[in-house]
């Protein structure tokens, strides 16, 4: 599918999110509420397809803490990215997508390791490079004395 | 006293009675034990520090490297100045390890090796014990090791030692087999147990020559066999260092670690100069029956020469397998033993049997 | 029948594998004389020019630098390795001129990137061939690429 | 055997525990500072679970107050076996994101020096893998067949390992008048070579009966894992960036894509192998029409980015990496995120590892070709 026929398609199946063209990819923004059934759709329809997780990025925003999953389809070969904005940033919560995408389990627990995002029914949420009691260091609000001089 | 550097039988002879004219007998006895004791003692720190520096020579040579060069002549004195480091390295007891077997495994490693060392005729007249079931005997002593192998990882008190001790306890007691067997096999040819007699026998021909196909099998089965009896090359699973870091001398610092480490060598030792000496003719030097001149010429190298090249040639060629061959896995090295070794063996020491039997030797 | 003569092809076909990796190992260890290690203390390795050990300031006979003290390298350096010390000297001319006092490198927190010397405008520092630098004591890994009593050479533009 | 562990697991009097083993941080097959929590039964392997972090750098933080020529170098200690390829991948990234086209002579360097890496980057773990099955004499095989393209990379860049090459807009230096023979020498001289890998290892019935059949992934686990490179290729997961995206001059060049069927260890070898060939004859494509040119595009002294998301993926030796950055129009960026290729790969171990040996675990963990500072970031 090309870009132009992937926004038709998305902007047809899924009303309430915003789908934009972005610098490369199209971008999907959807609720929080709506993001495991999205992805459940967009992985399991035949027109999408989208089988492949290819990276989890988390992004601290000024208000709320931002997700993008940049997901292709092995099968049609087009790529597109999926955004979700958590309602929270202090304490950000959000659902896993773990169950649609096997990968997702890591890079998730990776988030909230560097930025404090909690991810609904997952399996395993535990910190995965820090210990327990370290703060969120990707966050901008982040102060280290220590670790972090400023030039 | 003639001393002949062909043959050591009169020398030791009458060695044995100039000490029973000078002394009592009793006393004379334990002369001759201490004098053969350290003799073997020194023999084995000799042997055990050219062995290692052999081995890390001929390691590098298989690697495009040089290999130790600095310390002495050729690196020679390389391997003492690391002994002398081992020796000055604190000795490290780790907590709530079992003491007593703890110190115990690597003493009983290096024992055992000494009663396998006695029974190996170097030259006429110059070996430790001749017995008349020679064969029998090493076969029995030489899996002592595993005792303090099984011992030295279980008393560790770490996970990897006790896995590499009981991989250890698995493979060498398979292979103890196949070691046994394919000697039974040349004994059959030999008719003898005892190691003297095996030289002897070997005057006109060695027996990978006179006993053709199934000797070759035989001798292929017992280095493959051997190699894995001494936990080296592609059959060191009990220390793989890939796989459980260090096995079970993982705990083990300093001479301790030393001493596992000597033996290692040695045994890699023992069992070329048992292939050497079943196999290829120990210290016999090569013959051909009928071929007298010939057979004259091979006579001038002096016999320990001939026995040290065989054993050295065959040191050479497990390093070799070692260096070259990736490690097997341990349900592998069972297969390997009880699918194909044993089976190979069985029906080797049939066809020898019938060789023997038909005369068909040469 | 079949299966007996499959395993006894097997056990050819394994020792076959097995005796080809040892005829390559045996190739290299029969020619010794192709072994390909560097005796690196008797033998020094031959660098290439653009070999990036360490930052260096060069000097000339005169004991003149190119440096003006512009401080770019200090901003374009990632690692915070460079300090760029500047003083103020009146010229004979009388006039009074910013120049560089001491041109602080630390060469322990420097990662060898480049982009200094790619940044300098007046070619001032450059990269030495020098590897070597174990030291036992952490603080002579900062230096002074200025030379003492140095000068910055006629005709650099400021 | 479930008998009687069934006895003991109901029994009052006699408590089992089960056989935990710390393979790590501090061990000679996981390639660095992984640490592995396996629970064993005997020699068989019931559960792993990999445990990182202890090299963990901060890179995505440290970028974040950074300039974009100053991420490259970062990038470098990364997975330092594909240097190259992840400067190349903030490069083409910033590129991009200005909408700049690099002249044709970067374009041809930079895929060059890809190749090159990639092939080091295979013979590195060539020379480990054999070295992590008990063939020691591999590594130093490996290792010196390597040496001939660390020169060449020292020739060029100044630098054997931490690269830096590549700046937005092009790269460092100009190749030297050499760099074409010395390329070609190398290529002539490692055809020769690469059969005695194959005779030394790939042929080895030891080293086939260890690896065939061991860790299989299936082509769906694999995709659901994110298992990409020649790890992923193994198994059929067509997903080779430089065919479906190419970048730089890979347009320019014909090759074909790696691709087996059975997803075992065995396969994931002979996929680097097959690589490392294929990789020569692109070199062998294009290092003669290099063409004239700038080696640079003149840059301003401070590159800022346009509002909005990028996301740029190469090729790596391990697999598919991507950076991401968002730009917030400033000289640095609000987020970067590097994709690495380890980080999915070694996740995959558990359900490749369960229920084989701990000899298969190590083969299968040095199939995957993991480098740390690369999973940790």
């Amino acid at each position: 599918m090309t870009n132009e026929e992937l926004i038709e398609y998305l902007i047809q199946q899924f009303p309430e999110a915003t789908v934009v063209q972005g610098t490369q990819f199209v971008e999907m923004t959807v609720m929080p509420e709506s993001l495991l059934e999205s992805a459940q759709k967009l992985k399991s329809a035949n027109e999408t397809s989208f089988d492949y997780l290819i990276c989890l990025t988390g992004v601290d925003y000024p208000e709320s803490i931002g997700i993008v999953y940049h997901i292709e389809s092995t099968k049609l070969g087009h790529a597109m990215v999926l955004k979700v904005k958590t309602a929270n940033r202090e304490e950000p919560v959000i659902e896993t997508l773990t169950p649609v995408w096997q990968g997702a389990k890591y890079h998730e627990r990776e988030v909230f390791d560097l930025l404090g995002v909690k991810f609904n029914n997952h399996t395993d949420l535990r910190r995965l490079f820090l210990e327990d009691d370290w703060g969120f260091p990707l966050r901008k609000d982040y102060v280290d004395d220590v670790r972090i001089i400023e030039r | 006293m003639g001393f002949n550097l062909y043959d050591f039988t009169t020398f030791t002879h009458n060695l044995h009675i100039w000490f029973l004219e000078n002394m009592s007998p009793g006393l004379a006895t334990t002369v001759e034990w201490v004098i053969v004791g350290v003799l073997y003692i020194a023999f084995v720190a000799l042997l055990g520090l050219f062995l290692i520096w052999a081995e890390r020579r001929v390691c590098a040579i298989f690697q495009q490297r040089l290999g130790p060069n600095r310390v002495g002549p050729f690196g020679l004195i390389q391997t003492i100045a690391d002994f002398i480091k081992l020796m000055m390295k604190e000795i490290v007891t780790p907590r709530k390890v079992d003491k007593y077997l703890y110190n115990l495994a690597p003493y009983i490693v290096i024992c055992c090796l000494f009663l396998t060392l006695g029974a190996i005729p170097f030259a006429p007249g110059l070996q430790g014990l001749d017995f008349d079931i020679g064969v029998f005997y090493l076969s029995a002593v030489s899996s002592i090791s595993v005792i303090g192998i099984l011992l030295a990882g279980w008393s560790s008190n770490n996970k990897y030692s006790l896995i590499g001790g009981i991989r250890s306890g698995a493979q060498i007691i398979s292979y103890e087999l196949s070691v046994a067997m394919s000697l039974i096999t040349m004994v059959i040819l030999a008719g003898t147990m005892s190691f003297s007699g095996i030289v002897e026998g070997q005057r006109d021909l060695w027996f990978i020559f006179k006993g053709h196909i199934p000797a070759v099998i035989a001798f292929v089965v017992f280095l493959i066999a051997g190699t894995a009896e001494t936990n080296r090359g592609p059959f060191d699973l009990p220390e793989a260092e890939s796989e459980l870091t260090a096995g079970f001398h993982t705990e083990y610092s300093g001479i301790k670690f030393a001493l596992f480490y000597l033996a290692e060598f040695l045994n890699m030792f023992v069992v070329s100069a048992v292939a050497a000496t079943v196999f290829l003719g120990g210290w016999m030097p090569l013959h051909f029956g009928g071929f007298e001149g010939f057979n004259h010429v091979m006579d001038m190298i002096p016999p320990f020469v001939w026995f040290f090249l065989k054993s050295f040639g065959l040191v050479f060629v497990l390093m070799w397998f070692k260096w070259t061959f990736p490690r097997l896995r341990v349900d592998q090295i069972l297969t390997l033993e009880w699918k194909y070794l044993l089976p190979i063996n069985l029906f080797n020491i049939l066809l020898m049997a019938t060789v023997v039997l038909t005369k068909f030797h040469f | 029948m079949k299966s007996i003569i499959d395993y006894i092809v097997s056990i050819f076909k394994g020792l076959g594998t097995l005796l080809t990796g040892m005829k390559v190992t045996g190739k290299y260890a029969f020619t010794p004389w192709k072994n390909v290690t560097h005796q690196y203390p008797d033998v020094y390795p031959v660098l290439s020019d653009r070999f990036r050990g360490e930052v260096i300031m060069p000097h000339n006979a005169n004991n003149e630098h190119k440096c003006t003290g512009c401080g770019i390298c200090e901003i374009n350096c990632p690692n915070g390795s460079i300090e760029i010390i500047s003083k103020m000297i009146t010229t004979p001319e009388g006039k009074k001129k910013k120049v560089i006092d001491q041109h602080i490198y630390h060469l322990g927190m420097c990662s060898l990137c480049n982009l200094c010397v790619k940044s300098c405008p007046s070619d001032a520092i450059t990269m030495g061939q020098k590897f070597e630098h174990a030291i036992w004591d952490r603080k002579l890994l900062t230096k002074v690429l200025n030379q003492p009593g140095s000068k910055i050479q006629e005709g650099i533009k400021e | 055997m479930s008998e009687i562990k069934e006895i003991f697991i109901t029994s009052d009097k006699i408590k089992t525990d089960d056989y935990v083993i710390n393979m790590g941080p501090q061990h000679p097959s996981t390639h660095g500072v992984l640490r592995l929590l396996i629970k064993l039964e005997g020699e068989i392997v019931l559960n792993v679970e990999p445990h990182i972090g202890y090299i963990h750098s901060g890179i995505e933080k440290m970028c974040e107050s950074l300039a974009y020529n100053q991420i490259v170098h970062l990038t470098d200690r990364m997975d330092y076996l594909s240097a190259h390829m992840n400067n190349e991948a903030v490069c083409l990234c910033v590129e991009n994101a200005l909408q700049i086209e690099v002249p044709d002579r970067v374009k041809y360097i930079r895929t060059i020096m890809d190749e090159l890496m990639r092939i080091s980057s295979h013979q590195l773990w060539w020379s480990a893998y054999g070295m992590d099955m008990g063939a020691t004499t591999c590594f130093f095989y490996g290792l010196r067949d390597r040496e001939y393209i660390l020169d060449i990379f020292e020739d060029t860049f100044g630098a054997r390992l931490t690269l830096n090459y590549n700046t937005p807009g092009g790269v460092m230096f100009d190749i030297k008048p050499d760099f074409q023979k010395k390329v070609k020498d190398f290529i002539k001289y490692f055809r020769n070579k690469l059969p005695e890998y194959d005779q030394l290892l790939s042929g080895n019935i030891i080293f086939t009966e260890r690896t065939k059949g061991v860790g299989i992934l299936s082509l769906e686990d694999t995709i659901a894992y994110g298992v990409t490179g020649p790890s992923g290729r193994a198994a059929g997961f067509s997903c080779d960036v430089r065919k479906h995206h190419p970048y730089s001059a890979y347009p320019f060049v014909k090759f074909e894509e790696m691709l087996d069927t059975t997803g075992d260890t065995y396969a994931r070898y002979t996929c680097r192998i097959r690589e490392m060939w294929e990789s020569m004859n692109i070199i062998e494509q294009l290092i003669d029409n290099i063409p004239e040119g700038d080696y640079a595009l003149k840059m301003k002294g401070v590159v800022k980015l346009p509002e909005g998301q990028y996301y740029q993926r190469v090729e790596t030796s391990k697999g598919d990496f991507g950076v991401f950055i968002e730009s917030d129009g400033k000289k640095n960026p609000y987020r970067v995120k590097f994709r690495s290729p380890g980080f999915s790969n070694m996740f995959a171990l558990n359900k490749m590892a369960k229920g084989l040996k701990i000899a298969d675990l190590v083969a299968i963990m040095g199939a995957l070709d993991l480098v740390m500072p690369d999973i940790d970031r």
